[in-house]
């Protein structure tokens, strides 16, 4: 019973994460939205289950693949679809766009578009909670592929010597781009990368919510008590395309159709089912998290366009001197 | 002649220099079995196997460095970044390295290498991706930088670029990979294709009016906004230099000897960078020709934002590029 | 007023500024124990401790990242580069991140950050640890970018960059370390500092033949220049814009109605960058009042070279500032 | 008597480096040398191990602590004394200067002034072999500061992706400028940072410099006979400060007395004595040394400066298009 109860909530954000996400895939096709759109379908379990063990006040920073993360931090659909749209209720004024959804309110520290380049971002989060002496942790998503770059190196290098409150989450989806791991990195293993960084790791199935909840929570206590950062490696898939550009004719459709039996949104529907919800609970669930989306979807539609005022003032902060 | 597509150009500059010259390799990301993130390399791989085309991690400075040291000791490398906004983190080995090497070691040792990859906006790929690059690397000596407009240009010039002894910056214009034009018919076998000299420009349209200076993606506004201007009787000069660096100041001044006017239309950002540059040559050498000052047509003071219609109007429309024209032609 | 070196006028503003805010914090390598390489930051450690006064590895691109971090919830770090060559290698973070994070988050963050350290040649550092990096910065719009050249500028303008709630990219002169100038006293306890605004220039020497713009360590030789040309009857207004950007075109263009000349006079390599941007400012705004085409007077166009009879020439020289003054007053 | 014959040219060589490195300190204080100086003395015995055990036709690259280097390899004292003197017959023309050597004809690749940015550029020598199919391997040296940098993750990435026949040394000799190594990594063994890179390692003392050949003998025949790159950590010592302008506050007399009993130089020369070689016959060795340096001196004082000509003539190659 509280099994369920827990997991009522986090089925509901994977849920809202899937659909709104096919909503933004169709509204591309429309062409309603433009640019880059990276999907995060397959992959919600991971945003999902390390906010179920983040706190509200800890920071998280994510790549241009962040729409997940932002609506499971709790951003409104609303504006994370008008940020797509490009509108002047977007989450980010629809300056930012896709790939840099910032919400602020809720500590979601922004989406960014160059490989490597937030996890040092992240570690400052994390160092100014050192600095503060207060227990806001720091959590950085990034790629698997992203783990070549210097960026990463130098992120994780700091935070290990300096012990920050830092967890970084590689979310291995087997690709980056249409590269996979077999020709990016020489070893099989991230949590490897750890040890030349004095870092606690771990390794995990990242399909499963409450598995996911489960190890982040470790890491998140061990920052948060002072035992510095960890190296998270998720096991996940991607079910769409790198972008919405690509067809992604690298993998197989039977590799494909293999990993979608782990889809994190009905293995966690089936769990529901195994704790006794019943079928038209769920249902009421579902409509509930189909109204919230055709909402966000009518709100972007209708909503003002970006504003050159906006552009031009947000270029310099306003200034106190 | 033969009508083909910027991008198509640009592959067949590549896949004829492998062809002639097995030190010619190309690197980076998805350029292999991806087949190019813009299509750019496609086919080739096959072509020329992953000894060859060879796909890299994410991991600019390193491939980069890469090519250079493989550059050091006698290959020629291609280094494809996916786009130009990613070179950024590649900044100290392009300028450190490739630029200087063959200066501080006294001229031993050359660097031919060429950097390239799609330059400036997209369509909102937004803040971190619509980078118009040319300022952060013209202004240092020891590198081309070459940013050609059309298929003809981008594969003669591309064709010039591997074949140099130097490090090459090759801006190709992302939002004009799809445009069409006259290039040469392929060459024999065994014979060579056009190259494209560095430091040549090229006028696009003749005119007595103004001088418009221009490259890269921005050239295809300046023809519109010349064809407009032609209607009301203002006959624009368009100048491409073609290169950056070396930049053909003798036929820009010439022009605009002709023409006593001159504006410059560039994506790049309005502070410094060649706009500025070239603004400064014509005043320094055309100084008595000027009829009024020199106008310039940038890229708006800001990050990219994402929303298409503020985008729109950040990059250099052909509004302003007749308005700037009608500016120093004292026209309204 | 006291007369103290440049290099004091920087630690004074830093401890001051430190003393007023806790948020304030300093990182970079060497800047802790070793009391900085070039001992900026002497007696900084012993007086604010380890927690912000902060020794970090050689990581340039991860700890200004982690300063923008810091600076993005809440922190005003400053980040020293030991020499700004080495920015190279954290140009993503500066470009990428710091400018464009308040833009690109819709407002809602902002980057109080000054990037600060050693700018230009220093005296024979060679090809890789000589640059005058003005023209990569200044066309980045989200950042000002300050170039100050006396003790007094240096430490106002500090004072004020770490009070801003924007990335400031802060140049020190290297070779001017030691220069003496005259500061305010020591404020009362408590009280402020004097503080420079961005954007406004400063008239170092009034005169009526020339205006010569510059900046940083050539300051100092174009002073040196004017008084040789006073002594030959040639009286310059030398103008000190203290920041490349934002840039204080108003008081450059004034002098220029006046003195109906220009020379520009910079450090940085002579392609584009602020010494081209000036050109164009001025030459658009003060067109009609130009007696001859603006002059420049910059490094010269090649990496820099070890040997000190090649530096020397290669810097500018008060030969080089006065053959151009002559030249824009057409006297020989 | 095969070992002390083998040992004499090494001896020879550090000797050699240390006298050159002794009289360069010594024209720089009387101002005929300028810029930065980055003396090897104490690590003597690296670079001449890794040079016995190299192939001359083999690509070496190094930091701006590079004089050594370039002796070892076999650069004339000459041109190496003219370069610091920035004359023309330098062996960069004298537009290099003490950090940035550079003798192909001994394929020494270079100093370089910027930390990590070399290790790619050596890679990239070593992806040359590859690609040619010759077995010419490449050594990079760094510091052990510089193993916190980007670039010596990129280039350590890509080298153990690519199984590249590159041997990179880590001379740790204890401090990055005045920063001892607890401040600058989490970890106490640098070979734990070959982990991640699924790399070999080994780490050895550098002060004896017939083990320091041994080791690196090994490294290389992996890297020429395709068993791929290998990290190595030599501990070594500089017994003078970072570069001229450093009085090496930072570390006790004690210290460095005490390092200084494995001075590599004295080594040496004691087991040449423990050999069966007489004082006189060193003593023979040592004066050719010192007339070779004394010459290299007399050699660069009288030299003609560097030349405009030349540094114009170097901004760009000569074409042949
Ligand atoms: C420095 C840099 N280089 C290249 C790119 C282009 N790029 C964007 S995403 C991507 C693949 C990233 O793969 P991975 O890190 O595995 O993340 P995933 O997309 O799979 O979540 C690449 C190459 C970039 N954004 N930044
Ligand atoms: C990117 C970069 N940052 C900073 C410097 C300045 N610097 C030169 S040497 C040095 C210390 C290097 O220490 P280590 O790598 O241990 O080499 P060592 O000098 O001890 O041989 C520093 C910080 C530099 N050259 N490059
Ligand atoms: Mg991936
Ligand atoms: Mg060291």
């Amino acid at each position: 019973m509280a099994k369920r109860d827990e997991l009522i909530p986090l089925y509901r954000q994977l849920h809202l994460i899937r659909r709104f996400e096919e909503e933004a895939a169709r509204a591309y096709a429309k062409g309603r939205i433009g640019g880059f759109l990276h999907l995060y379908i397959g992959q919600e379990a991971v945003a999902v289950g390390a906010n179920a063990a983040l706190r509200a006040d800890d920071y998280v920073f994510q790549t241009y693949r962040d729409h997940g993360t932002a609506l499971a931090r709790g951003s409104s659909p609303r504006a994370c679809m008008a940020e797509l749209y490009g509108k002047d209720a977007g989450c980010s004024r629809g300056l930012g766009g896709s790939m840099h959804f910032f919400d602020v309110a809720n500590n979601f520290y922004g989406g960014y578009g160059i490989i490597g380049g937030h996890v040092a971002l992240a570690a400052g989060a994390a160092y100014k909670s050192k600095y503060a002496g207060d227990d806001r942790i720091a959590m950085c998503f990034l790629g698997d592929g992203a783990t070549n770059i210097g960026g990463f190196h130098e992120g994780m290098s700091l935070a290990g010597l300096w012990k920050l409150p830092l967890v970084v989450v590689i979310e291995n989806n087997a690709y980056a781009m249409g590269t996979p791991m077999s020709r990016t990195t020489a070893v099989t293993d991230f949590t490897t990368k750890a040890v030349g960084y004095g870092m606690a790791s771990d390794r995990f199935d990242g399909h499963d919510v409450r598995v996911v909840q489960e190890h982040m929570a470790k890491a998140i206590d061990r920052a948060r008590s002072g035992g510095g950062p960890t190296l998270l490696e998720v096991m996940t898939y991607r079910f769409r395309g790198h972008s919405m550009s690509d067809p992604g004719k690298y993998r197989t459709k039977e590799e494909l159709e293999e990993r979608k039996k782990r889809d994190p949104v009905k293995l966690a529907r089936q769990a529901l089912l195994d704790l006794g919800m019943n079928e038209e609970d769920i249902a009421a669930l579902d409509a509930e998290v189909e109204a919230e989306v055709q909402d966000a979807v009518d709100f972007a539609e209708n909503a003002e366009p970006a504003k050159a005022e906006a552009m031009w003032q947000t270029v310099m902060a306003p200034e106190d001197l | 002649m033969r009508t083909i597509r910027y991008r198509d150009a640009v592959r067949e500059a590549i896949a004829e220099e492998m062809e002639r010259d097995e030190r010619v390799l190309i690197m980076g990301e998805e350029v292999g079995h991806y087949q190019g993130a813009y299509k750019v390399t496609e086919g080739l791989l096959d072509r020329f196997t992953d000894k060859r085309v060879i796909d890299t991690p994410i991991a600019e400075a390193g491939f980069a460095g890469i090519g250079i040291g493989a550059a050091m000791v006698g290959l020629r490398p291609i280094v494809e970044f996916m786009t130009w906004n990613f070179s950024f983190v590649a900044f100290d080995q392009i300028v450190q390295n490739a630029a200087k090497i063959h200066q501080m070691s006294g001229g031993q040792i050359s660097v031919p290498i060429v950097f390239r990859g799609p330059n400036g906006a997209a369509r909102q790929v937004s803040s971190q991706h619509s980078h118009a690059v040319e300022p952060f690397y013209c202004s240092v000596p020891g590198m081309y930088v070459v940013a050609p407009s059309t298929p003809r240009d981008v594969k003669g010039l591309l064709k010039t670029s591997i074949r140099s002894n130097n490090p090459v910056i090759f801006l190709e214009g992302e939002t004009i990979y799809g445009v069409k034009g006259e290039v040469p018919d392929l060459p024999e076998d065994g014979a060579d294709g056009e190259l494209i000299a560095f430091g040549k420009a090229r006028i696009a349209r003749e005119g007595t009016d103004c001088t418009i200076v221009t490259w890269g993606s921005p050239y295809y506004t300046v023809l519109e906004a010349a064809e407009v201007l032609a209607k009301e009787g203002i006959e624009c000069e368009v100048v491409d230099p073609r290169t950056i660096r070396p930049l053909d100041v003798d036929t820009i001044v010439k022009s605009v000897e002709k023409t006593n006017r001159c504006v410059v239309v560039h994506e790049h950002w309005p502070y410094g960078g060649p706009g500025a540059e070239i603004v400064d040559q014509v005043q320094s050498r055309a100084f008595d020709y000027l009829d009024a000052p020199i106008g310039r047509v940038a890229g708006l003071d800001v990050p990219m934002p994402y929303a298409t219609n503020l985008e729109e109007t950040v990059l250099p429309t052909v509004e302003r590029v007749i308005d700037a024209v009608k500016g120093v032609t004292y026209r309204s």
